[in-house]
């Protein structure tokens, strides 16, 4: 290819990266693992370490703290950061649907925000402010919803102690379903107005200032990019790699994995994704977002995404080579 | 003086620890009667701690037996019927001297009237010091708190280690009096250890004399000088005679080179 | 008889019946001893069996569908089935544990050393300590992720949730060194540093042992809250996957290898114990240390607010020092000014604190009745130890369970059984509470000097009494280094209750702060934390103060 | 004997707690030569003790002044030229018989040979016990460790609060014989607190005698028996006389009626 990268060509120039992911290895970030299992960091000039997450992670400090040079979060948690101080953008989003979903029993199911009446909804620390806006976003009077905090775990659910759970869409409806012995139902918060990118890319906005340093995020980004179409081609890979090499002391199972990656593939490819290619940000979405971002009373506006590294890759299409 | 008091047969004590074995008592056999007064002579380590610690129930024996009043030990210290002072005062340093001297009376669930410990605070010589704290006193003082202590709850069995050895001559002599007069009061059967021949010979009616080495009994003395003895006493020439026989007695007892404690055996013990 | 062998001592025969007699005591002595021990092993096994199957029962009757807790046999069939993968995750979280362990309990020792040494260093520098140690751990580890690599910022946190506990423990040992002893060396013109060497640190090894038993239990934890700041190996690991995928199984392996990791040092450590200081039955009774010269009362309270004035200053320099030395960004790394804006001076600082006090109230309360809780609890367990010895060997397993699971495994069951409400909190509180007040009130009991034991004895005193008039009394100093040491741990548990289980609290504001990336909230509401702390602290040392000036006058801090 | 030993000139103590002020010491002068063997007798609680550890500067004083061979107890003290044992034997419970005794040398950081620590234990006649822990001791056996500290350093100054105190007769006075033996070799300023007016007699150069209510000076008695004394000198009748005149003056201390301790100011000292 043509781009500033080349000089990575001669492969004697091969800048190290280093990717704060937010959580424990999971399939979740198979694509990064496939990209450097594969070699697709390296063509692309750089060499990428890859941090392992955890609940008390903050990837946006990370980053902003100049320990990660990307770091993967929700489009909310960088507004937040920005709105915060801290000074990055978002360069391309894994997740066009914010997996953030409402798990409830098939007996007592959430289908709509209107469900939620009644209710006794599991709300980790920090997602108040999503339930909030989903619920205002529906016309649901907050009020007759009662919150319950909670962890990250389906228990509450399983116990009757709730009848909704804040949960992530590809992951514990799993746990729910062998635990219960038959699915949830599973109610999507982007498609109630909850939409915001997850699992975004975000980089300090000075790293974009340096030539050579965007040029190895747009390395990083290329190689990134052919990891996920891998991934969304045939997710074995990457569900390998998780179980087998990164996430191997986590104790996770193939047939897990295996779940959690077929569902992912709802969030990572839609439409826009046939069109503009994975990870894309387009015109629309971030319209979207923003809006969404307001209702959640963050402030933000369009300098929060820079959608210039991913026009760069695709030339104008839907996936790289 | 009806009854037995104390009778030990056969009596042997073994400290083992895993280095040594001590064989600190070694067939000792003391009967006395009910209601007397004994003292127990003998040098440093020869084992007169040990038989009071024995006799109060507060250290197991190895073989032989031990009565008091015709009961166990165990029986006597449950029976709150035991009066205790040790070598070391051992007050409870956050009570006051009254409380100290009130202590056995709590315990034994049997309150003691305000107006004895009181007086008992005057007879050992410490008004004014009724409130003091221990740190606040000197060795002589706290030891005889110790004795109130003991002396207290009228106890039958009377047991008393050394209690005077931190005590100046007049002091000790006020004290052996006050003793005297307080023990005719009860019929309580009464064992002193004392290094103090004299003191031996002015308050017992029997005084037992030990060898070191292990501890045995090498001697055994009747005093027969009329109650209530008086000071007076102390200078006669009976007197005199007595102590010189517990001295010759005590002498006896090892070579009259450097005592030696205990029976020694150094090989450890096997596993 | 008698008189034949007193009067006619053959020395042949005399030595040789005197060898038997001996012989016939130490066996004697021996069987006794074993048979003592095997009834209590045997008590302790039945005991425990019986529990177990009691858990077996209740877990598969309801515990288990209600997913809250799996049953022993769970736990086993999850641990067999896949070895290799626990082994590697214990080891991965014991390695970080111990290097915490080791590195915190060596900082505390080496502190405390200093702290009573040089009574102004302590005057200056406790309230830093303490000031460490009340940071609560949802604040701390965002900190930490930024401030070290992630190997070190795991080992920092195990070394700093030993830290505290054993530098009072250790304070505690040190100061209790016997009155005359110390006199001796001071007579013989022996400086405070062979006071140290030969007095304080030999009588201070009881409480120092005690400080590294509970610190493997709080460094275990440590070690696994450190995963939370990312890891790819740890039991911390499989324990976020398994409550993930609600693998109960799983779950309570965790819990149960973490248990054994705290206990299997604290029983070592506690044989280490008895085997080193056969002498904690002590044989004077603690005779006084004459004090320095009493001040006036205003000179006291003047010297008093100096070194609070100079300790705040210390803490404040030390926050400074902290953002300086590791370069923090100031994203995350804010200033005491930057705090004080936000809460004074900021447009939004009166909503803003009224958020932080409102919540402040409710952790009060929270904290408060946990606090009593603990305390009660701990040294309530101490006492039934005593009273009960069989209690002892069937229920510190227990104990040292209930102290090393990570509450976030016990959270569930205690919701189940207590609800939501205040209960719940208290619970939480008093479990992490009540495990050094335990440790601690035994160890202290142990000190009671043997001769006063044996007067009780000779009275015929009961336990219960002995406990009262003689142990108690004491304990005290023991007790008051725990209630010390319980009161920002209570605050601290509250905020992790409030976090898991309530929704309100500081804890909640906390974690709301972290997750908006409200950098400026956490440091504010972590500060007022820490303060409240404080006063709690000093609220607890003075009344301290006051009675052992009573009860133990030569412990006058 | 050149030089002055100690001085005290015109001391007064007074122990003050927030509920009663002591008068312990009043007004107390006394001024030995260097090389002296000074006996302080007294009844109980008369501040003999107090007087030690303010020579030992283990205690502060209410005013007067205190030189030890011309100077401050403090610089003395800290120059490691005190040998003391108090009245408590105060081993360190952890340490053996011998390691309690190679404390001293310890800390002044004078070792000291294995040679002369096991020479100290046969001397106070704990042989086999070296190795024992002061646990494993009578109270007997714990004292005499404690005097063999005490003088193990070949100290400068010795100071010695009733080391006999807890010792039967016998050996008692063997550990004078070898006391004075120790101490003629070494040119030590000794003072030693009993309670026995035959020891002070035996040993010292000059016995003082002290009052109760409060601490003053009621006798200085020389004692100019020919050195080394032996133990015939017992029975000699000259040191009867001594010892009578001694015994008349402590009498004379107090009214023959119960002893009382210190002066007792009851007003509570001021805030
Ligand atoms: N707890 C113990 N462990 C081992 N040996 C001990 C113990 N107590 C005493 N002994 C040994 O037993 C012997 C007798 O001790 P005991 O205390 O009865 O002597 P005593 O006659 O009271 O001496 P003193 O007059 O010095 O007090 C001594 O040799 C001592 O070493
Ligand atoms: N730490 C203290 N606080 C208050 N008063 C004290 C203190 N130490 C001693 N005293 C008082 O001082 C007086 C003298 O005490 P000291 O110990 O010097 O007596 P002593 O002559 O050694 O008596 P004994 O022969 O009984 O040991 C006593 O009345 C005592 O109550
Ligand atoms: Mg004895
Ligand atoms: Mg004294």
């Amino acid at each position: 290819s043509s781009t500033p990268t080349a000089a990575a060509g001669t492969g004697s120039a091969v800048t190290p990266l280093t990717l704060q992911t937010s959580w424990i290895p999971l399939v979740q970030f198979g694509g990064s693992y496939v990209a450097e299992k594969e070699g697709y960091y390296t063509k692309n000039g750089v060499d990428v370490t890859i941090l392992p997450g955890g609940p008390d992670v903050d990837s946006m400090a990370a980053v902003e703290s100049g320990q990660a040079d990307i770091g993967m979060g929700n489009a909310d948690t960088v507004a937040q950061a920005n709105a915060n101080g801290a000074d990055l953008v978002i360069v391309a989003a894994g997740f066009q649907k914010n997996p953030l979903a409402i798990l409830s029993t098939s007996a007592n199911p959430i289908n709509t925000p209107a469900d939620m009446v009644g209710k006794k909804i599991g709300v980790p620390t920090g997602d108040e402010a999503a339930q909030d806006a989903v619920l205002k976003a529906n016309n649901v009077d907050a009020s007759k919803v009662t919150s319950v905090p909670v962890g990250f775990d389906v228990a509450p659910l399983v116990s009757g102690e709730v009848d909704g759970l804040w949960v992530f869409y590809s992951e514990q409806p799993i746990a729910y379903e062998a635990a219960a012995g038959k699915p949830g139902v599973t109610m999507l918060t982007a498609d109630y107005g909850l939409n915001v990118f997850a699992q975004v890319y975000a980089v300090k906005k000075e790293t974009l200032a340096d030539p050579t340093k965007k040029a190895a995020i747009e390395g990083f980004l290329k190689g990134e990019i052919e990891g996920w179409q891998n991934y969304v081609a045939d997710p074995t890979e990457a569900v390998e790699l998780t179980v087998n090499d990164y996430g191997k002391d986590g104790g996770l199972t193939i047939d897990e994995q295996t779940k959690q990656a077929k569902l992912q593939m709802d969030l990572l490819v839609t439409d826009e994704t046939k069109t503009n290619g994975l990870l894309s940000m387009s015109s629309d979405a971030i319209t979207n977002n923003l809006a969404t971002l307001s209702s959640l009373g963050i402030p933000a506006d369009a300098s929060l995404f820079d959608t210039s590294l991913l026009k760069d890759i695709y030339q104008g299409k839907s996936s790289i080579q | 003086m009806n009854g037995t008091g104390f009778t030990l047969t056969n009596l042997t004590k073994v400290y083992s620890s895993n280095k040594r074995d001590v064989l600190a008592l070694d067939d000792i056999s003391i009967a006395v009667p009910q209601g007397s007064f004994t003292a127990l002579l003998g040098p440093s380590g020869c084992g007169k701690s040990t038989i009071l610690r024995i006799l109060a129930d507060l250290e197991p024996y190895s073989s032989g037996s031990v009565t008091i009043h015709d009961e166990t030990p165990e029986n006597i210290r449950k029976a709150h019927r035991l009066g205790l002072a040790l070598q070391d005062p051992s007050l409870l340093p956050w009570r006051s001297v009254r409380d100290n001297i009130r202590l056995p009376g709590q315990v034994m669930r049997a309150p003691i009237p305000k107006k004895r410990v009181d007086e008992l605070i005057r007879l050992v010589g410490l008004d004014g010091f009724a409130d003091a704290k221990p740190a606040q006193l000197s060795g002589g003082m706290r030891q005889r708190v110790a004795i109130a202590r003991a002396i207290v709850a009228e106890p039958e069995i009377l047991l008393l280690d050394e209690p005077f050895g931190a005590l100046d001559e007049i002091t000790r002599q006020r004290m052996n009096e006050e003793l005297q007069k307080l023990w005719s009061a009860t019929s309580a059967t009464a064992l002193l250890v004392t290094h103090s021949i004299a003191e031996a010979a002015f308050l017992a009616d029997r005084v037992i004399v030990m060898s070191p080495r292990p501890g045995r009994i090498v001697g055994d003395v009747m005093v027969d000088f009329a109650r209530p003895r008086r000071r007076e006493l102390l200078s006669s020439g009976e007197f005199h005679a007595l102590c010189d026989e517990l001295s010759a007695l005590l002498h006896s007892g090892g070579d009259d080179d450097l005592v030696s404690d205990g029976e020694l055996i150094t090989e450890p013990a096997g596993v | 008889m008698t008189a034949a062998t007193q009067h006619a001592p053959n020395s042949q025969t005399r030595t040789a019946a005197q060898a038997s007699t001996i012989a016939a005591a130490r066996s004697q002595a021996r069987s006794e001893a074993r048979r003592s021990t095997m009834n209590g092993w045997l008590t302790t096994l039945l005991v425990s069996l019986l529990l177990i199957a009691i858990w077996e029962v209740a877990a598969d009757l309801a515990l288990t569908r209600l997913g809250v807790m799996a049953s022993p046999s769970a736990i086993i069939q999850s641990i067999a089935a896949n070895p290799s993968l626990y082994f590697n995750a214990v080891s991965a979280t014991a390695w970080v544990a111990m290097r915490g362990w080791f590195y915190g309990n060596l900082a505390a020792i080496f502190v405390a050393v200093v702290f009573v040494q040089l009574r102004a260093f302590e005057s200056l520098f406790l309230r830093l300590a303490l000031a460490l140690f009340c940071l609560p751990l949802v604040a701390v580890n965002p900190l930490l992720q930024v401030t070290f690599d992630s190997d070190t910022a795991k080992v920092v946190l195990a070394a700093l949730s030993v830290f505290f506990v054993t530098l009072v423990g250790t304070m505690l040992g040190l100061r209790s060194a016997d009155g005359s002893p110390m006199t001796m060396v001071k007579a013989w013109g022996g400086r405070s540093l062979d006071s140290l060497w030969f007095v304080r640190l030999p009588s201070g090894i009881p409480a120092i042992l005690t400080g590294l038993q509970i610190g493997a239990a709080a460094a275990t934890l440590g070690a696994i809250f450190g995963e939370f700041i990312g890891a790819k190996a740890g039991i911390g690991v499989l324990l976020i996957n398994g409550l993930m995928s609600l693998d109960l199984g799983r779950v309570w392996a965790v819990a149960v290898l973490a248990t054994l990791m705290a206990a299997i040092p604290y029983g070592l450590f506690g044989l280490l114990r008895r085997w080193l200081t056969p002498w904690s039955a002590g044989i004077s009774s603690a005779a006084a240390v004459s004090s320095g010269p009493r001040r006036s009362f205003a000179a006291r309270s003047g010297r008093a607010f100096a070194y609070t004035v100079g300790s705040i200053v210390v803490i404040l320099l030390a926050w400074y020092a902290y953002l300086a030395v590791f370069h923090l960004t100031p994203f995350v790394g804010k200033t005491p000014v930057d705090v004080f804006t936000y809460l004074v001076t900021s447009p939004t600082a009166a909503a803003k604190r009224s958020v932080i006090f409102e919540a402040l109230g409710v952790t009060l309360v929270h904290s408060g009745i946990g606090y009593i809780a603990g305390l009660v609890i701990g040294v309530a367990t101490a006492v039934a130890f005593v009273l009960f010895p069989v209690s002892e060997r069937v229920f510190t397993p227990l104990a040292v369970a209930l102290r090393s699971v990570p509450i976030i495994v016990l959270t569930p069951v205690l919701i189940l059984a207590l609800g939501r409400g205040l209960w719940g909190v208290v619970a939480i509180a008093a479990i992490v509470t009540f495990f050094p007040t335990l440790a601690n009130t035994q160890a202290g009991l142990k000190r009671v000097p043997a001769d006063a034991f044996t007067l009780m004895r000779s009275y015929d005193s009961s336990r219960m009494s002995t406990l009262w008039r003689l142990q108690l009394p004491y304990t005290l100093p023991s007790i008051f280094a725990s209630a010390r040491i319980a009161a920002p741990t209570a605050v601290l548990a509250s905020t992790l209750a409030e976090w898991l289980a309530t929704g309100d609290g500081l804890g909640h504001v906390i974690v709301n702060s972290r997750a908006h990336a409200d950098y400026t909230g956490l440091w504010a509401a972590a500060a007022i934390l820490t303060a409240v702390s404080l006063i709690f602290y000093s609220l607890v040392s003075w009344a301290e103060r006051v009675v052992l000036a009573r009860y133990a006058p030569s412990y006058n801090s």
